[in-house]
């Protein structure tokens, strides 16, 4: 375990910046946090978590997949990746850590994703511990622990100083490369910030939420609850939750006609939406309430089928926050595992 | 502190369905935490009494879900309309989005909605409770044993702070008394970004737009967004996108959108209200409204049912669209 | 996909001029859905069109490119070349290689590019072109003429010996125009009643002629073939039907005192009266603003003495409705006001008139009995002094007058200068003139007569200036040959003012929708090949309303306007324009926004049950169009937000198309 | 002919009663006007939709012009009116998100105004020239 004084933390910064690019959360005008590029002068935010989830640093909104150049009737193929830059995420907090395991099980299992593949070989990842926990926070329902947050590295931040601890290979490499800038220290101050975050996890009002009603197997009991339609009878079918969902990992393909060829890209889909897995024959979710269903489902019952019963979501509490008539997971869960409960 | 008190609404709520007027009631249902609130259709007395709720945090405005809601229950539905959205309910009614006969529309007065991130920039994340007491809302955190008192009007979502008009145009019945038209100061933004250089609006625009993950939640919450299909979803329209793929597919989505609903946006706020992104959405649709007014008389969206819209209509001598930009910025 | 043919036109050396033709039917070769791509001298001639016959047959074409000249010109043309090749006429786009290219650009390489950039634009098109037909609609087989003028009477009667109804509306009480007020027409020199009055007459006794006089059109609704007009017969105060015409009424009215505007104001006539002798119809009108009964109930006169009862004071405007096939405009002309030419003292002296008031002095039925008398002081004229072109020809900067020749003034001027030295030899008549213009059938001679053997003194030059004096006219002219300033002391000077459209024609042109040019003449659907027809379908142009006419010209035009009618009116069905709007009702909101731009009311709600995607059904308001009222303008489509309304032939993706291949 | 030197694109939406014709009369009558306008011929200037006039832009062009029959000539009686009402709502939207208001551009042009065509197209591509490319309303993936 290796520590620095916050004061130098623009040291640390410009220390991994000087070997590959660095994101990290910085407040936005608005008072929300996002990811951006570190450059000179730019101050890491304080804020528990980024509106966007870091999913996006390896698995974008757009991405192009490939480019038809047509001239006349000739078609030549182009290739248009770039994503082998190397690049440091810094400040991912516990939660979203824990997506990408989820977004990797997708990506990169049987039909390896070479685009998110490479991205992820590309990236380190420096976690932080929560010092704040919100009331939207439920990820100990999912087993996370935000005071051991996973990745590369995982840092604890205090008043004053912050601590790192390497996880993997390449954390170690870049923990090295800090070497000057931070110095040897034991557990002790870490683990009292461990207590104290726990303590609070303790006071969440979502921390009695649990999962026992879900998992895999779980579809007959669920997919025909009535309950489903009083749940969905609101929802506005927009794509919020699913586009601030760090797990979510839905996407279409399109091709788009520059004029003189044809972009073949991808780009995030929501299943909120009408036009979702539209086939030859049309949708095959065609109410509201069947692509509400969809998401739930997914998240409870299918992804932990598929998924030796990892649920797939992480409880940042991002959609609870974000949806525009604050119908969530956690509404969710409670009205149906009470209703299967009793 | 809105005037009117829950127990009030449900009280109104239980007699008509009791006295068969509704068959069913839209409302404010209850959620997580005192600030969380979800639209939810209510049918019977018990429901009410267990989940209903009104507090300054019930700022949904329920008109475009009569378009659906209304083919949902048999017989009248019941809905509470604060006095903007009886805007958006007129509007909805001049466009035949739904059936005047199967709704019974009740006015309430509105005092006015909180933004829970306003209250968030004061008192911090993790909100245990809160409590709505007179002009104040007492706050409690996880963080501070404490509660922290806020004035509600430091709170108010941008829209109440500029509200436009506590009058109610549209309603069958009207809880409390009837308000007045606003004189806001709902255009003193657009103004201050006319005043701008080109350059420094480009760069503003930019900025707020970039950020735009097309969600479309501004869309679909829009109670003038109420399109069978979406441009935007049609694959077939020329102009379909899922998501921006760069800044120019941003800006195409919201000009359009904000063109497609000229003339029938009632400046509901809805769209600003829910965007992840807290992108001023409204400054888009106040700017059309502020240039109609300024350029064929003040319209107000909604005001009356069957209302002519300034884009489908004209005068023999309308200013020419080369003479728009003689006013505002500095270099024009 | 489509199969598109792609025929590039040389038009001679209009376009291979400055256009690489054999390099844009190249590189149109390789463009997407292109099977066949040519070039040739003459698209448009027999051989051009057999060869995109041909081509249909041999490539199975499914779509034709013509890049040639404008549309506006032939695509009718090939249009009905590939209809001749089985072919749906709509398959065909032009792309204006012409007019839009190579007539405006020099560079043969610019030329050539933007050739081939406009070529691309119209097979992006034709490549989202469908196949279109037209809708039929009904003909109502009677026809409109509005002015009773010789314009209206011949287009009036032509129409209806083809067995055709028509209704004149003419706003004053009589038909018979300005013809009616002249004294003898050029160059036959045969007096103008004589050969006017018994056409008029026969309108009056031709049955299937109505005639609406002191009457106005006030609104015009619908479409070629299908008019809806309201006519507003303004209350004459006379039982028409019942009048005989035998003047009665006129002997005893008191009212003396009201100016004759048949006679132009140079005498009086009474507040009840016929215009002239021989007015068709030939009743009685009352001027409300001169008749003391109806003013203030004093008199009833009239009433008394018409044996026949016909006076009715109580009578009201009366709206009459009535459904047309065709409308033909025959509005005619006025001579300008002469206000604005303070020069020739035309408001200080009474005995400086214009050319139409020459015209009732010499006339017969004049306030002069015929007799040549100063209006002044009712001596006979020794010297007149006629000036030509006041108003006319002049520069488009000059804040009066007219731009265009007035093209009759030169032949009447003429005729009044010969008619005057053969009544009245011993008058000196000089004509001051900038260009005599005399083209026409025995036009020249007779100018010439009047010079040579009348002894008329033309001098080319421009009168400046006309002063008062006495009871003498100092007329100050230039003698442009002679190059001297003349001082002429002139008893009576003849101004030939300028000619304009009659101010009832703009507001007119408006109900029509009918375009006009600047200067009010209504403008026709082609300058030499459809001079007849306006280009709003159904409306025809007989007369001076189209521009400066003699008579001879306004009868033959009257006459071709009125078969055109009769070709129209002849068919019982119309087949209309193709391209119009549509709306899907899977996307139409029902929100009415269509329907308050549509000019025509084309578009329509109707309440249709939809199956709902959870199976159940919903009715919905949709819009549905009236193809045969639509005319295509497209505004609905644009103010449809979801983009259910589209436009046949003009497409939101054929548009987008086009921008897209025009910005590759 | 210069590769260096800038040409704007320019797409012009012209009526095909009053514009187009217009158009026309300018070949007819030989006025030259830059080859960067290209004319796309539409029923009225009320058939242009915003939409259109962004496509353009994004596909790459440097100004956008609309062309219909003066108010009042309407061949579709009021068409233009609406024109009016759409195009200046819209343009002034453009300009208040900081996009050059040079770029587009509304003009009357009746079917016997073949010079006032030509001489609004030379202005129109010189306003335009001196603008330069289009970047505030560009899609990279357009351009070539």
């Amino acid at each position: 375990m290796r520590k620095c004084s916050l004061d130098k933390i623009n040291l640390v910064f410009a220390e991994i910046a000087k070997s590959s690019a660095l994101y990290l959360p910085v407040d936005q005008n608005d008072g929300s946090a996002a990811y951006k590029k570190w450059e000179e002068g730019t101050v890491w935010s304080n804020a528990l978590n980024t509106v966007r989830s870091p999913k996006d640093f390896f698995f974008p909104q757009t991405e192009d997949l490939m480019k038809f150049k047509t001239s006349g009737k000739n078609i030549e193929i182009i290739d248009t990746r770039s994503e082998a830059e190397d690049f440091v995420v810094f400040g991912v907090r516990a939660c979203d850590v824990k997506s990408f395991d989820i977004l990797d099980r997708v990506f990169l299992s049987e039909h390896v994703d070479s685009f998110y593949g490479s991205r992820r070989e590309h990236g380190v990842i420096v976690s932080v511990a929560c010092t704040r926990p919100s009331e939207t926070c439920f990820c100990k329902t999912f087993g996370i622990d935000p005071s051991e947050s996973a990745g590369d590295i995982s840092a604890w931040k205090t008043e004053t100083e912050i601590f790192f601890k390497a996880n993997t290979q390449k954390g170690e490499e870049l923990l090295n490369k800090l070497s000057s800038l931070t110095e040897e220290c034991d557990e002790t101050v870490v683990n009292e910030q461990k207590a104290k975050i726990n303590a609070v996890m303790n006071k969440l009002p979502l921390k009695d939420l649990n999962t026992e009603a879900f998992g895999g197997g779980k579809t007959n009991e669920f997919f025909n609850s009535p309950l489903w339609d009083e749940l969905s009878q609101t929802c506005l079918g927009c794509g919020t939750c699913t586009f601030v969902c760090p797990t979510c990992q839905c996407y279409d393909i399109k091709d788009f006609n520059t004029g003189n060829g044809v972009i073949r890209f991808r780009c995030w889909d929501s299943c909120m939406y009408s036009e979702f897995t539209k086939m030859a024959h049309g949708n095959n979710r065609l109410t509201q309430k069947e692509r509400f269903r969809q998401r739930f489902m997914h998240k409870l019952v299918y992804y932990p089928e598929n998924n030796d019963g990892l649920f797939s979501c992480v409880g940042c509490g991002r959609c609870i926050s974000k949806c525009p008539i604050s119908m969530n997971i956690v509404k969710v869960m409670k009205k149906m595992g009470g209703a299967v409960n009793e | 502190m809105q005037k009117i008190t829950r127990e009030q609404l449900i009280e109104k709520a239980v007699s008509l369905l009791a006295d068969g007027t509704v068959s069913c009631v839209l409302g404010w249902s209850k959620g997580e935490f005192d600030y969380d609130v979800t639209p939810a259709l209510f049918n019977n007395e018990e429901e009410l009494k267990a989940n209903f709720v009104f507090n300054d945090f019930c700022g949904v405005n329920f008109s475009k879900y009569l378009i659906s809601k209304t083919n949902k229950c048999d017989g009248k539905i019941l809905v509470f309309l604060k006095p903007c959205d009886t805007y958006s309910f007129n509007q909805l009614l001049t466009e035949h989005r739904f059936d005047r006969e199967k709704v019974y529309a009740v006015g309430i007065p509105c005092e006015g909605m909180a933004d829970i991130a306003k209250v968030k920039q004061i008192c911090g994340d993790g909100i245990s409770s809160i409590a709505f007491d007179g002009e104040k809302m007492a706050v409690t955190t996880l963080y501070d044993d404490a509660p922290v008192m806020i004035s509600t009007a430091d709170v108010l979502a941008e829209r109440c702070v500029n509200c436009k008009s506590k009058k109610h145009v549209a309603f069958d019945e009207l809880m409390g008394d009837e308000g007045e038209v606003i004189d806001s100061n709902r255009f003193d933004e657009v103004e201050k970004l006319e005043a701008m250089t080109p350059d420094e609006r480009f760069a503003f625009w930019q900025n707020e737009l970039s950020r735009c993950i097309r969600c479309n939640a501004c869309r679909d919450v829009c109670p003038a967004c109420t399109c069978e299909k979406c441009v935007f979803d049609n694959p077939n329209s020329g102009v379909e996108n899922k998501s921006p793929a760069n800044s120019f597919e941003e800006k195409m989505f919201h000009i359009i959108r904000a063109f497609h609903v000229a003339g029938r946006c009632t400046d509901c706020g809805e769209c600003s209200r829910v965007c992840p992104q807290n992108i001023p959405l409204h400054l888009l649709n106040r700017k059309f409204i502020k240039d109609m007014n300024e350029f064929y008389g003040e319209y107000q969206a909604g005001a009356e049912v069957g209302l002519r819209a300034p884009l489908v209509d004209y005068t023999l001598t309308d200013i020419e669209p080369g003479e728009v930009f003689d006013r505002g910025d500095s270099d024009a | 996909m489509q199969r598109v043919g792609v025929f590039v036109c040389w038009c001679g050396s209009n376009i291979a001029g400055t256009v690489d033709v054999e390099a844009v039917s190249e590189a149109l070769k390789s463009e997407p859905g292109v099977v066949f791509s040519t070039n040739y001298q003459y698209m448009c001639s027999q051989a051009g069109q057999d060869m995109i016959k041909d081509a249909v047959k041999e490539h199975n074409l499914t779509g034709i490119v013509v890049c040639s000249c404008s549309p506006r010109m032939h695509e009718a043309t090939f249009r009905k070349t590939a209809a001749a090749a089985g072919l749906n006429p709509y398959m065909v786009e032009i792309a204006n290689i012409r007019e839009q290219c190579s007539w405006v650009h020099k560079d043969m390489l610019t030329g050539t590019e933007k050739a081939i950039i406009l070529g691309k634009a119209a097979i992006a098109k034709v490549n989202l072109n469908a196949p279109l037909t037209p809708g039929e609609s009904p003909v109502t087989k009677r026809a409109l003429v509005i002015g009773g003028g010789i314009a209206g009477i011949q287009t009036a009667l032509d129409i209806a010996d083809a067995g055709f109804p028509v209704d004149i509306v003419e706003k004053k009480p009589t038909i018979g125009g300005k013809m009616a007020q002249l004294d003898k027409t050029f160059p036959t020199l045969d007096c103008a009643a004589c050969i006017l009055t018994p056409k008029m007459v026969d309108v009056a006794q031709n049955e299937k002629i109505r005639i609406f006089s002191y009457s106005e059109v006030s609104e015009i609704k619908g479409f070629v073939g299908n008019f809806d007009v309201t006519i507003k017969k303004n209350a004459r105060f006379v039982k028409e039907d019942v009048c005989t015409g035998c003047g009665a009424c006129v002997e005893k009215c008191p009212m003396k005192k009201v100016p004759n505007e048949f006679n132009l104001g140079m005498d009086n006539r009474r507040a009840i009266y016929i215009p002239f002798a021989q007015a068709v119809p030939k009743v009685a009108t009352i001027d409300p603003n001169a008749c003391n009964m109806l003013k203030n109930g004093k008199c009833g006169l009239c009433a008394r003495v018409c044996t026949a009862g016909a006076i009715d004071y109580t009578q009201k405007d009366e709206y009459i409705e009535e459904k047309y096939g065709a409308i033909v405009v025959a509005t005619g002309f006025n001579p300008i006001s002469m206000d604005k030419f303070d020069e020739f003292a035309y408001n200080q002296s009474k005995d400086v008139i214009t050319s139409l008031e020459f015209e009732r002095l010499t006339n017969a039925a004049g306030p002069t009995a015929g007799k040549l008398l100063r209006p002044s002081d009712g001596k006979h004229p020794h010297t007149i002094v006629f000036v030509q072109c006041v108003g006319s020809r002049c520069d488009a900067c000059a804040e009066k007058g007219k731009e265009y020749c007035s093209k009759i003034c030169c032949m009447y001027t003429a005729k009044h200068a010969m008619l005057t030295r053969d009544k009245y030899p011993d008058t000196e008549v000089y004509v001051f003139y900038i260009d005599v213009r005399t083209p026409g059938k025995n036009f020249d001679e007779f100018y010439r007569r009047a010079v040579e053997e009348y002894g008329v003194k033309y001098i080319k030059g421009m009168v400046g200036k006309v002063t008062p004096e006495g009871d003498v006219l100092k007329v100050q002219a230039s003698d442009l040959i002679a190059n001297k300033q003349l001082h002429i002391d002139a008893d009576l000077v003849v101004l030939a003012a300028a000619i304009e459209p009659d101010k009832s024609a703009r507001p007119l042109a408006t109900m029509l929708t009918a375009s006009m040019d600047t200067n009010d003449f209504f403008t026709e659907a082609h300058p030499k090949l459809r001079p007849v027809e306006s280009p709003t379908a159904g409306v025809f142009l007989s007369g001076a309303c189209q521009g400066p006419k003699d008579i001879p010209e306004t009868v033959s035009q009257a006459g071709a306007a009125a078969s055109k009618v009769i070709g129209l009116l002849a068919k019982d069905k119309l087949t209309g324009n193709p391209c119009v709007a549509h709306s899907n009702e899977l996307m139409c909101n029902g929100c009415s926004s269509c329907e308050r731009v549509c000019p025509y009311g084309a578009i329509t709600y109707i309440d249709k049950e939809f199956r709902m995607p959870d199976r159940t059904t919903k009715i919905r308001r949709v819009a549905s169009v009236n193809p045969a009222v639509c005319q295509g303008c497209g505004a609905c489509t644009v103010t449809c937000p979801s983009g259910a309304m589209d436009l046949n032939g003009f497409a939101n993706l054929q548009i987008m198309a086009e921008v897209d291949a025009i910005c590759k | 002919m210069q590769v260096n030197e800038y040409k704007p694109l320019i797409v012009a939406f012209c009526c095909n009663w009053c514009s187009y014709a217009g158009a026309d009369l300018a070949g007819n009558n030989r006025l030259n006007y830059p080859a960067e306008v290209k004319i796309i011929r539409v029923p009225c200037s009320c058939r242009v939709n915003p939409m259109f006039v962004l496509r353009a832009f994004q596909r790459g062009a440097d100004g956008v012009i609309i062309c219909g029959c003066h108010p009042g000539d309407c061949h579709y009686t009021s068409g233009n009116y609406y024109t009016r009402r759409r195009m200046a709502a819209l343009f002034s939207m453009l300009d208040y998100l900081g996009i050059e208001k040079e770029r587009t551009r509304v003009e009357w042009v009746s079917a016997a105004e073949g010079a006032k065509f030509a001489a609004t197209m030379n202005d129109f591509v010189e306003k335009v020239t001196a603008l330069g490319e289009n970047k505030r309303l560009e899609d990279l993936r357009c351009k070539k």
